[in-house]
């Protein structure tokens, strides 16, 4: 097993090679000059090229990029053009509500997702089926800005429940942390949970026709026992490994739902740095991003590893 | 010539036409068809209907409720809603439908070699598919509306090329499990070349998942046009689009809500379509179905 | 106990059980009218051929058919018909009063749970023994159908076992709540030869030990007159005919059951034979049995070998290391030479994984072997590239053993018949499509079937697809990888004499892979016995069957089922011993092998 | 007493000299002191620097400053204070400032309260430059130990305090008991949160989450004012909104709007600038033709802000030998600016000129204008309180905004004249005849001004919104 993460491990420094180069490379290639960006309303030619000077950008592309692959190895991932802030200390701030609130969106897309997807695939093509079907689907097709804003408006504003935007570190204060955190991650899991619902209804699909399940049933165990143990237990792997899938979009793509909700995760964070240029932002956390899609990934195959035992064995 | 033979089942149709009555007679995916053909044949004929010109504004309609004159209301510098749907789904559909087609066309394909190829070829393509994977839509996004320049089919180029991923690794996993068959193993034997192995018997084995995946793609294609023309990179305004009138429409969502409820109910209803003809399709082009 | 027609009541009964599915076209009945009893204690075998309604029928009596099935008439079990509980009640029946095993072992297991943990599970279900006591009682369990150190096994999840063992799991499940009846769905059918035997003496142990009844559903006749009391013949839905065993094979009344039996081959049939035998056709309509002419001698052993192997070595990679280098070799093929003369047939006989199918694809190089030399029809297989690969490739064909995964489900017949004409340039595409309606005309299938599906076709119908495509290519040698084995006996009859008639007028030579012994007597003219990837004994027919040498072949014959009632109660004894693994670490050497000639071109391993 | 403030946007770096958002320099009034301050006429009015006059040949200006103030870390506040901020901000090399001081040769103590500025030329505007982060004092032991490094933790002499910032989340401040005008300082504590949409900001006021926000959206004004729990204070800024041409930057100058001042104002002529405020932004903007509003005093009362005139413009266009013409506009891709295109586009297309609209994001923008990559581009001035800040750089031939290229020596000749001398009259007239000439050449199309509107819950009182759109906290009360 640890030779497999080992192994798994190795496998990922290539990948996060890649990633950077090719952020990198776009990120230069963009139209739009960081230091036009950073100087705002001052544009002094002598000002800019200073900026420009002092920020290494006059240097040839893979100068700069091998320079800032060298302060990666030392730890170093430079510092924001736009505030100053070392970027280490931004990824340190942002990462764990990024965490926070993709955990929880996952939670309420599996909440939603996982049984609707069982529930339409052992009732396929029944009324029931078509119902968890238009649910899961309204939820990948209503736009998130609109379910959010109107949840403020419904839940904070007219009935004063929860409040209707901020963020609280959950070590802070846990329970405002997790009110202010309920409603913009049920915005993003619903979205999830058509994907989520969708493919668990066609992998219980295919389990349930299983030759196991005949013999569950022959044994006489309870429908529940039957498609919750036998079947579910099986149809797990692939969702498993789709939740890898999205759990990694969930770390920088929650764009939309942050800025709704004003929460300083990631991915305010790296728009506002696309805007902006601010490209060792950018790189840092897209690398940063990587590692956790990329661990997401290793995570999602240990345990698919860990529940199969056939594929335990060959470890 | 015995027992056997008689067993069949009378003389069967041609492979084509069979699709076409198993198609025709899955009555969800009929529903399906119906409401995108429905959406489709408005977006054609758009400029023959009796509508108002969706670019017309007047400074005296801003943002009027829906009402006789304006059935669907009006937008936020007096333009017939309406009209701006109808003329709306063209780019819409063709956003949806277009980079859909190109991250399969892309992705299978990549997906195909790897898997089916393995070893230095998969570890390479694997590699590259995870970065992507990784890589923030954003930035893609920004890069190719600056490279390719704004317009609406470069949009979708960006948006089939950020979807692409997604099907390699989907389209490897299913090749890795198919190419162990039989069948596949028999065409090697009768010395068919690679390519007409992929295509012939790899490719229409492991088409249900891709559908079911290209299917919900649809949706986040349609939606992240909007997100695009903001960029620069799709249907540029006043042209309309349902993803960008709904972009409109958030702004609005308290002084004028049924700016976003029509675009984004055709949204959800073409979304619908598509999913049940992708889940009638598996099933027709499934000849073990019936 | 054993004899039929006992007045006492029977433990089930069914009474005029229908059995209709929801099609596209309405309800269509696939069996009808089904009435036999069962009486306690008494084994009844239902024999038929595929899709005669042999396993709705038995689900018709669990209940576990889907809701597109609707089942009338009765089934008795003491007396309550079953049909009339709701589905709560008919839970506590199944597993419990009625245990089932199916037929495919490999996957009727649940992967993801231990086999301790399935069989646990049905005692807590049943509440048959207290909570406490379960692990103990599925020790027992385990004990009683003979799995090896059953303590540390059960631990251990289902593809950890070999299919008998897996097997032993699912009687040890059935038994486990003591049922009264066993209702066993062609529990052996996809086991080998030995492992069978095993199987068969373990279920009529432990029914002679529990008195309990047993329903047991096959199409080998060898297994029928091996264990039943009273057989149930099923033909397309319709129960045709009940009666003793004995009574059946003697004096069958029914014309089907009479074809039935006529199809079977039997071993040791072949005693003084000196060329291959057709299998006798029979009408299953009206069971008119008309006698084949023997193959005429086809073989000229003077010519040089269509097919020369040398040394043949295939290893597969096993375990993976930090780096992905394998930790060990499956030595799934170890030094194997053999040469094959047109129009000959060399059988390949072994048990299950010992390297037969291996060695097959070996010679056309379907996998990379790894030393050895391969002369096919005058090319240096192991050495050919591109052009020279693709022209072998029409001399050496290959036909797989599952005909229902061995043709590309989403093709239609015509199409896959006629790619390898298109792909060989040996027409165009019209010419094609004559020559491919030519070609199943020759195999017996109508040319006007061509724009159909495979799963269109019966297992038999697509076996001879799988031939007719073959054929297009005039091969010289055919790989037939256990190409019958999957086949009801009537179709398994019909391929092998199609296989026969091809080879006496086209000189095809065969390598004929399969482990069932009996047609490999009828059709082969030579047989070469493998074990754990060596061919440890290989000589002329007569000579293998009459004579042989090696332990491992001699138990191989003893294990073939005899179809002849007298041998009812027969055991083999024997140890009950699972498959001795092929893999070895990295860098053995394995050690070098003698053969003695026993007699003219009677090879057996020496040391 | 706490309070919560809702900014559009996250400030950047919190270093004055670093700093270039406006929502940075909100934070700053309350951080923050200046040498000068603005009053609600945007005159200018002492803060830290009590009382400055110009030498006579206008090459000196002396400050006299305040007694008694303290930075928050204990420095005291002096002549050498205030000598090493202004040269901090010449010379740190991430200084933003160097533009806004160039004009200043050095600065020197002339006594324990008094600083003299030595000028390379006479320069009207710099007092007013004062009056923003060029005139922000920090304390130079902070400056002088945090390095560029200065923003992670400023200290000032604000009334106000830093405490902690996270960034995109929040940045709080709380009171200083030590700064001198303490009296009229009745909060405790401030918390800035940057919250994006304009909808959840209004919804996040309602909700009781915040006390006050920024910039509220023109479509809420009407929901707003029939809120009896919300109070609103609007006043016009000091910047504006226009269309740059591309008059002399590199090829896609040469088109005969880039070449023909006609074709210019018939654009301008097609353009209703009322029916542009009303539709986008519900009146509450101004509608304008200069870089200085109607309301302003620099306003050129000769040149009033013109009736759109179609038949006028088609005319113009016939004369400049046109019937229809393509035109591209780039815009910055925010909602409200791509609304206002639109309905641009539609106004002038009946003049004659098919509009093709361009929206990219900002940093795309600026680089594409500064390279001369646009035809006409669309962006607005925040605004400085000095007439010259709002069109020296713009127009003039060396400016360093001048994106257009537009070079025509009268003009310089005026401008750099106002800013010559420190005669308001003069000033006038210079700006007045410029603005005659820069109407007829049109390397800016002004549109308009935008209003800045703060919406506070009612219960907090004493606030004022000043033209530069700041928030200043002196005598804000909030009732229990
Ligand atoms: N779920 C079902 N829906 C429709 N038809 C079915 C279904 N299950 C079985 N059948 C049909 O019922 C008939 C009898 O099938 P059954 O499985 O009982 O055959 P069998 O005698 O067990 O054959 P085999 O020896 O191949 O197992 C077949 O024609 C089969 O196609
Ligand atoms: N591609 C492969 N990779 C690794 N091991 C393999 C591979 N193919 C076969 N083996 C192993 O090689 C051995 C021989 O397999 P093979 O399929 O030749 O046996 P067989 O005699 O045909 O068995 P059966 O009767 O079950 O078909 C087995 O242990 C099998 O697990
Ligand atoms: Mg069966
Ligand atoms: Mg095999």
């Amino acid at each position: 097993m640890l030779i497999y993460i080992a192994k798994r491990l190795l496998i990922a420094l290539p990948t996060l090679l890649i990633v950077s180069m090719l952020v990198f490379g776009l990120q230069h290639l963009l139209p739009g000059d960081p230091v036009l960006a950073m100087a705002g309303e001052e544009r002094d030619p002598e000002t800019l090229a200073r900026i420009r000077a002092s920020l290494n950008l006059d240097q040839p592309i893979p100068i700069q990029y091998l320079r800032w692959l060298g302060g990666v190895v030392q730890g170093d991932f430079g510092t924001s053009l736009r505030t100053g802030e070392p970027v280490s200390a931004l990824i340190a701030q942002k990462l764990p509500v990024t965490i926070q609130l993709a955990v929880m969106a996952m939670i309420f897309a599996a909440l939603i997702g996982i049984p609707t997807g069982i529930i339409a695939a052992v009732n396929k093509g029944s009324a029931v089926d078509w119902a968890a079907n238009l649910v899961a689907l309204s939820g990948l097709s209503i736009p998130n800005f609109w379910l959010g804003i109107m949840l403020i408006l419904l839940v904070s504003v007219n009935l004063g429940w929860l409040p209707a935007s901020g963020y609280e570190s959950p070590f802070v204060d846990p329970w405002r942390s997790l009110q202010t955190m309920i409603m913009p991650a049920f915005v993003l899991g619903t979205g999830l949970a058509a994907t989520l619902m969708r493919h668990t209804r066609s992998a219980m699909l295919g389990v349930m026709s299983a030759d196991y399940i005949r013999t569950a049933r022959a044994k006489g165990l309870t429908r529940r026992e039957v498609i919750l143990k036998h079947g579910f237990r099986n149809a797990l792997l692939p969702v498993i490994t789709l939740t890898a899938l999205l759990f990694g979009e969930l770390l920088a793509g929650a764009v939309l739902t942050e800025q709704i909700f004003t929460i300083p995760g990631f991915g305010k964070l790296i728009v506002d740095a696309v805007f902006n240029r601010d490209y060792a932002v950018v790189q840092g956390v897209v690398l940063c991003t990587a590692v956790g899609f990329l661990l997401m990934n290793l995570i999602a195959d240990v345990l698919s590893v860990l529940l199969n035992p056939r594929m335990r064995a060959a470890l | 010539m015995s027992a056997a033979d008689t067993q069949l089942a009378p003389a069967a149709p041609r492979a084509k036409s069979r699709f076409w009555t198993k198609f025709r007679r899955n009555r969800a995916a009929m529903v399906g068809g119906v409401i995108v053909a429905f959406f489709a044949a408005l977006a054609i004929a758009a400029p023959i209907l009796p509508i108002d010109d969706p670019l017309a504004t007047s400074w005296t309609a801003i943002r009027l409720a829906p009402s006789a004159e304006y059935p669907m209301g009006s937008d936020e510098i007096g333009r017939d809603i309406l009209s701006r749907m109808i003329w709306g789904a063209q780019a819409s559909l063709m956003a949806g439908v277009i980079s859909v087609f190109i991250a399969v066309a892309s992705g299978v394909p990549i997906g195909l070699i790897a898997g089916y190829f393995g070893g230095w070829t998969d570890t390479i393509i694997s590699r590259f598919t995870d970065a992507l994977l990784a890589m923030p839509f954003l930035i893609m996004a920004i890069a190719l509306a600056a490279f390719l320049g704004p317009s609406l089919s470069n949009a979708m180029i960006a948006i089939g090329l950020s979807a692409m991923p997604i099907f390699i690794r989907l389209t490897r996993a299913q090749v890795m499990s198919v190419k162990t068959e039989d069948y596949v193993e028999g065409a090697r034997a009768i010395g068919l070349g690679h390519m007409a192995i992929m295509r012939r018997y790899i490719l229409p084995n492991i088409i249900p998942p891709i559908i079911v995946q290209a299917t919900l793609t649809v949706a986040t294609a349609i939606i992240a046009e909007a997100s695009l023309s903001f960029l620069g990179l799709g249907q540029q305004a006043p042209a309309p689009s349902w993803g960008s009138m709904l972009n409109v429409a958030k702004n609005f969502l308290t002084q004028a809500p049924w700016m976003a409820w029509w675009p984004g109910a055709a949204i959800f209803l073409v979304v619908i379509g598509f999913n049940l003809i992708g889940d009638g399709l598996r099933d027709a082009l499934d000849p073990r179905e019936h | 106990m054993r004899r039929g027609g006992d007045m006492t009541q029977p433990i089930l009964s069914l009474r005029g059980l229908t059995t209709a599915f929801k099609t596209e076209d309405g309800w269509k009945e696939v069996i009808r009218d089904i009435t036999f009893d069962v009486q306690p204690g008494e084994t009844v075998a239902i024999v038929g051929e595929s899709g005669s309604g042999k396993s709705v029928t038995s689900l018709s009596i669990m209940g576990l058919l889907d809701s597109r099935a609707r089942v009338s008439g009765q089934v008795l079990l003491d007396g309550r018909d079953l049909l009339a509980l709701s589905e709560a009640e008919m839970r506590s029946v199944r597993g419990n009063e009625i245990a089932m095993i199916f037929q495919e072992p490999m996957t009727s297991l649940n992967p993801v749970f231990t086999v301790g943990r399935q069989i646990a599970e049905l005692l807590i279900r049943h509440g048959k023994v207290a909570r406490d006591q379960v692990r103990a009682e599925v020790l027992r369990l385990m004990d009683r159908v003979r799995i090896p150190n059953a303590a540390a096994r059960m631990e251990e999840y289902p593809h950890q076992f070999s299919g008998g063992m897996r097997q032993r799991v699912m009687i040890a499940m059935a038994l486990a709540a003591r049922p009264r009846l066993l209702i066993a769905d062609e529990p052996t059918t996809a086991l080998d030869v030995t492992i069978q035997g095993q199987i068969l003496d373990l279920i009529k142990e432990i029914q002679e030990e529990q008195g309990m009844a047993v329903l047991f559903i096959t199409h080998d006749m060898g297994v029928v007159a091996e264990i039943a009391d009273r057989t149930v013949v099923m033909y397309r839905g319709d129960h045709v005919e009940t009666g003793a065993t004995a009574d059946l094979f003697t004096d069958a009344r029914h014309p089907y059951t009479r074809a039935l039996l006529a199809a079977v081959p039997r071993l040791g049939q072949m005693r003084g034979q000196d060329w291959p035998l057709r299998f006798p056709s029979v009408d299953m309509d009206s069971g008119v049995i008309t006698p084949q002419p023997a193959v005429v001698d086809s073989v000229d052993r003077s010519a040089t070998p269509v097919l020369s192997v040398k040394n043949l070595v295939t290893r597969f990679g096993s375990g993976s290391d930090l780096l992905g280098r394998p930790t060990g070799k499956v030595h799934a093929v170890e030094d194997v030479s053999f040469d094959l003369w047109q129009g000959e047939t060399l059988s390949l006989v072994g048990e299950s994984g010992c390297g037969k199918s291996t060695t097959g694809r070996s010679i056309l190089r379907l996998v990379q072997p790894e030393a050895g030399e391969v002369r096919l029809d005058g090319f240096d297989v192991l050495t050919a590239s591109g052009g020279d690969l693709r022209r072998m490739r029409r001399s050496g064909q290959m036909i797989f053993q599952d005909p229902f995964s061995s043709l590309n489900p989403r093709m239609t017949v015509g199409q896959t018949v006629i790619e390898p004409i298109v792909t060989h340039k040996l027409a165009d595409r019209a010419g094609a499509r004559v020559k491919a309606a030519e070609l199943l005309r020759q195999v017996g299938l109508d040319g006007s079937m061509m724009d159909r599906y495979p799963h269109e076709f019966s297992g038999g119908q697509r076996q001879r697809i799988a031939i007719a495509r073959v054929l297009g290519l005039n091969p010289k040698v055919i790989v037939a990888d256990e190409s019958v084995s999957a086949l009801d006996v009537s179709i398994k009859a019909q391929v092998c004499n199609l296989l026969m008639g091809l080879q006496e007028r086209l000189k095809i030579a065969y390598l004929f892979i399969s482990h069932d012994m009996a047609v490999v007597e009828r059709v082969s003219h030579r047989v070469a016995v493998m074990y754990l990837g060596e061919i440890v004994e290989i000589g002329p027919r007569e000579a293998i069957f009459a004579d042989p040498q090696h332990p491992y072949t001699r138990r191989l014959i003893e294990a073939v089922p005899i179809p002849d009632p007298a041998r009812r109660g027969l055991r083999r004894g024997g140890e009950i011993d699972e498959l001795k693994s092929p893999v070895r670490p990295l860098g053995f050497q394995p050690p070098q092998r003698q053969w003695r000639e026993v007699s003219d071109r009677h090879f057996v391993m020496a040391s | 007493q706490e309070m919560r403030i809702g900014l559009q946007d996250d400030a950047d770096i919190l270093d004055p000299d670093q700093s270039r958002t406006f929502v940075g320099r909100i934070v700053y009034a309350g951080l923050c002191d200046k040498l000068v301050d603005l009053d609600g006429e945007a005159n200018i009015i002492p803060m830290l620097a009590t009382d400055w006059a110009y030498s006579d040949d206008g090459l000196e200006l002396v400050m006299n400053l305040r007694d008694g103030v303290v930075f928050h870390d204990g420095t005291a506040f002096d002549a050498e204070a205030v000598v090493a901020n202004i040269t901090r901000s010449m010379t740190l090399e991430e200084s933003r400032r160097k533009s806004e001081l160039s004009s200043v040769a050095s600065i020197a103590a002339t006594g324990p309260m008094q600083v003299t500025f030595t000028l390379t030329a006479p320069d009207a505007s710099l007092v007013a430059q004062l009056s923003d982060r060029a005139g922000m004092m920090i304390s130079p032991t902070a400056a002088e130990e945090a390095g560029a490094d200065f923003g992670q933790n400023p200290v000032c002499s604000g009334p106000f305090r830093f405490v902690e910032r996270i960034q995109q989340d929040r940045i709080v401040l709380e009171k200083f008991e030590d700064y001198y005008d303490a009296d009229r300082i009745n909060i405790d504590r401030v918390t800035y949160l940057p919250i994006p949409d304009t909808t959840v900001r209004l919804a996040n006021l309602r909700s009781g989450e915040l006390d006050m926000i920024e910039r509220l959206a023109a479509p809420d004004v009407a929901s707003v004012s029939q809120d009896s729990g919300l109070t609103m204070q609007e006043t016009v800024g000091l910047g504006y909104m226009a269309i740059y041409l591309n008059i002399g930057n590199g090829e896609r100058s040469e088109t005969p709007m880039g070449q023909d001042p006609r074709v210019r104002q018939a654009f301008s002529m097609a353009i209703d600038r009322d029916a542009l405020n009303q539709v986008v932004f519900e009146g509450t903007a101004v509608a304008g033709n200069q870089p200085f509003p109607p309301t302003s005093p620099w306003f050129n009362t000769d040149l009033p802000v013109p009736a759109r005139d179609v038949e006028g413009a088609r005319a113009l266009l016939a004369e400049a030998g046109i019937d229809r013409m393509p035109v591209e506009i780039q815009h910055a891709n925010n909602p409200v600016v791509t609304q206002m295109m639109q309905v641009v586009q539609a106004m002038v297309a009946e003049a004659g000129f098919d509009v093709t609209l361009r929206a990219t994001e900002f940093a795309t923008l600026l680089s594409e204008q500064t390279a001369g990559n646009f035809q006409l581009s669309r962006s607005d001035w925040s605004g400085r309180p000095d007439p010259d800040g709002n069109l020296h750089q713009f127009v003039t031939c060396e400016g360093g905004i001048n994106d257009p290229r537009y070079c025509n020596p009268e003009v310089d000749r005026l401008l750099n004249e106002a800013r010559a001398s420190t005669d308001t009259e003069v000033r006038k007239a210079a700006y007045d005849a410029a603005g005659v000439i820069l109407n007829q050449d049109l390397p800016v199309i002004y549109l308009g001004h935008q209003t800045y509107i703060f919406a506070l819950d009612d219960s907090v009182q004493g606030f004022q919104a000043l033209p530069d759109g700041m928030i200043r906290l002196q005598d804000v009360t909030i009732a229990e």
